[in-house]
Formats: C-alpha cells, structure tokens, sequence
C-alpha cells in the first residue's frame, strides 16, 4: 500500500540548531534498509556589500504557498528517485552569520538516489519556495538577497 | 479583494495588506498598482492567486487571494 | 600564503555517532565565508543473504596506504573545487545496521562547489581507499562486502 | 621480503602477514602465491609495492613492503 502523504511544516524559528540535525539523523538508526544519507545544509554569509557586513538575514514567507509548493516538489523528488526519507527544514525569522538556515535531509538504499534528491530538492526550494531573504547590515542599513 | 504583500513589496507599499476593488485581470491590476506605487515599475515580481503563480495576463476570478512576490530567496 | 597540508587521520574507532557530526557542524558556525556545507553519511544496511541478515559490518584496512591515498584525493578535490573545508571519517571494526560508518562534509561560498565535491569523494573514497567490509551474519557466517 | 595480506586474501592465507624470498617481479611471486595458496586463483587482487599500487607485471626493488588487496569495499 502506498503511504498517504500530507503537507508537512518545514518551517522553524530561527536557526536550525546542529543537534537538531543530529537527532535528525539518529532518528534514521532504525531505518536498517537505509544505505546512505544526503545532507545539504545553507549557512549564512558575512557578505560584505558598499553599506558594510551581513550581520543576519531575516527570512519571511508566504507560509502557506510554500508549504503547498513544498509538497509539490516532495512528491516530484519522491516519483523521480527511490527514496527512503526526505526531510526539508527551513528557517523564518532572524538568522545570524554562521548559523544554519536550509536543512535537506535525504536518504535511499543506494548512495546515488539520495545525492541527486538532495541536489535537485535544493535547487527547488531556492527558486520555487515564496520565501524572502533580507540582509540585515546594521540598524540603517540592509538589503533584499538575491539569489544566483 | 485582499492583496498580500511580501519581501521589498511590502515595504514599496507601507504595508502587507491591502484591499482593494476587484479588478478583472493581473494587467489591470498591476496598472492601478503601478500608478498607486511608482516604485513597483522598477521592479521584478509575480502574482499568485490562490497560492498558484500566474504567467502573463490573467483573469481573475471573485474572491481569491491576489499575493504580490518578488524574486525569492531562500535558502 | 597557500596552507600546507599534511595526511590527516580519517579513521574513527566503531561507528560514527551523530553528535560527532552535529560538533563538526558546529564547529564551522565561526567561518562566515561559507554558505553551503555538503555531507555524505554511509549507513550500514541489514541486507538479506543466501545466509541470513546482516548484523553488522567489521571494517579493516591497509591504514598507511589508505591515509596516503586519502590525502592525495584531499589535494586532488581541493584543487579542482574552491572549497573552505573538507572531512573524512571513515569507521574500522565494527558497525551495527543503522548505524554511520562513513562521514563526508565538504564546505564551500556557493553551494554548487561543495555538492560537487562531495560526490566526487565519495565515488572516489569508495573505489580508491584500501578498506574492506566483511558483513557479519550470525557467529558462522559472514560475507566480504563487493561495492557496486 | 615481508607481504601483508588483507581482507579475504588474510583468510585464504590464514595469516596477515608474510616472510618469503626476494621475487625480482609481481609476476613470479603471483605464481608463487598461486602455488602455496591455490584458492587465491579464483580472486581478483592488486598488489601494492611500498603503499603504490602496480598492474601489470613489475619489477619488485629489494626491501620493500609487498601488500596483497583484495576489491576494495570501504563505505
């Protein structure tokens, strides 16, 4: 029987906390027919632009586009490669230079689905998710990221 | 009709809601938003409704959820 | 001034523990050129054998020649990708099913040069590195792992 | 001339590591092996000379480590 799947949130306040990941991981243990895992993680730069350093960007969304939009593309990746898991975290709201604000999460039996899953799932969310990145310089200046 | 507003959009135009009249099409649309809000001419968005992108010019039905989008970035 | 590098150490003692790899994570959180980190994890799976299931995977290795094969690939991807960080920890001994016996984690500005890199050594680790895997079934039977 | 054997290889030879006479090539002490170890005709190995690998048939310096690998299956 194929497993019914529903939106899931994949939205978290904040940074993305490096035991969140590892717990993330952990949770895979039981998971036996499991043969490799794909991680992507996004960290926040110290870009230096004309009005000075990136200090943190403050991430917005049209929440409820995204999430439908995240669906989406889950069920794309999940009918194109054979995967075991999928996870997608993002973050809303302030996060500072060097903390993690993207989290793909991936895993398969064999290494190559995982890889490529991970690959395209976060070139997807880059450029398909309604979500809005705002450089936060210092308390004059900041600037809407754009994404390359 | 209620228009979100996101991003640099939202800050071109002071707020992240607006309501407005119905308009029949996007093109009409963007021509009250442009005359209302000059500086949304200089730039790049989209126009979902109900959630959905749109492409080109495109009737709008009653009672949908008109939402302005500048080029994303997340990640 | 080019950074001199020297053989590291890849070989970690058992299985690899998640918050080994949430530390490593974190331990990056202070180099703000990096946008994007790319991590590869090998989970031991409970295959099904003419023999039974396996438990576990008992790792050896030719340690020297696998060092100095893993730092030539190291020089090799750090040359072709502009990378900020790259890691490789690999288990010796044994692995139970579910749990990380290989670990990847490749750190990069722009994403692209990390999920590439990463890939590639992994490829590269798994056909070059001088380590063998011998599944281990019950007390009377095992089988040497064939990569694929 | 000392040769360290690994994995499947340490099995079939019952030891990890071995002292035998000088061989001047990878050839000869092949058939040697073959000879002492017949089991070993049956696998696909490579042979490393001081930690490089060799194919083909090549000459063995003197006082130099000899290891035998069977496939590679790290990961």
């Amino acid at each position: 029987m194929e497993k019914q799947r529903t939106p899931k949130n994949i939205f978290v306040s904040g940074a993305i906390a490096p035991e969140k990941i590892a717990q993330s991981i952990a949770n895979h243990a039981s998971k036996t027919d499991i043969g490799g895992h794909s991680i992507f993680l996004g960290q926040v730069r110290a870009d230096v632009k004309e009005e000075g350093t990136v200090q943190a960007i403050n991430y917005t969304a049209y929440e409820e586009m995204a999430l439908q939009q995240a669906f989406e593309i889950r069920e794309a990746i999940f009918a194109k490669y054979p995967l075991t898991c999928m996870h997608i975290y993002h973050s809303l709201g302030e996060v500072k230079v060097g903390e993690i604000c993207l989290f793909v999460f991936t895993s398969s039996k064999h290494r190559k689905a995982a890889m490529g899953a991970c690959e395209e799932l976060v070139e997807r969310i880059k450029k398909e998710l309604p979500i809005w990145g705002k450089e936060i310089i210092d308390n004059e200046n900041s600037a809407w990221k754009i994404n390359t | 009709m209620k228009i979100l507003a996101f991003g640099k959009i939202a800050e071109i135009i002071g707020q992240e809601e607006l309501q407005v009249d119905n308009f029949p099409n996007t093109e009409i649309l963007k021509g009250y938003l442009y005359q209302q809000f000059p500086d949304l001419q200089k730039m790049k968005f989209s126009i979902a409704i109900d959630k959905k992108l749109t492409s080109g010019d495109v009737s709008i039905p009653m009672d949908v959820e008109i939402a302005l989008l500048p080029p994303f970035s997340g990640g």
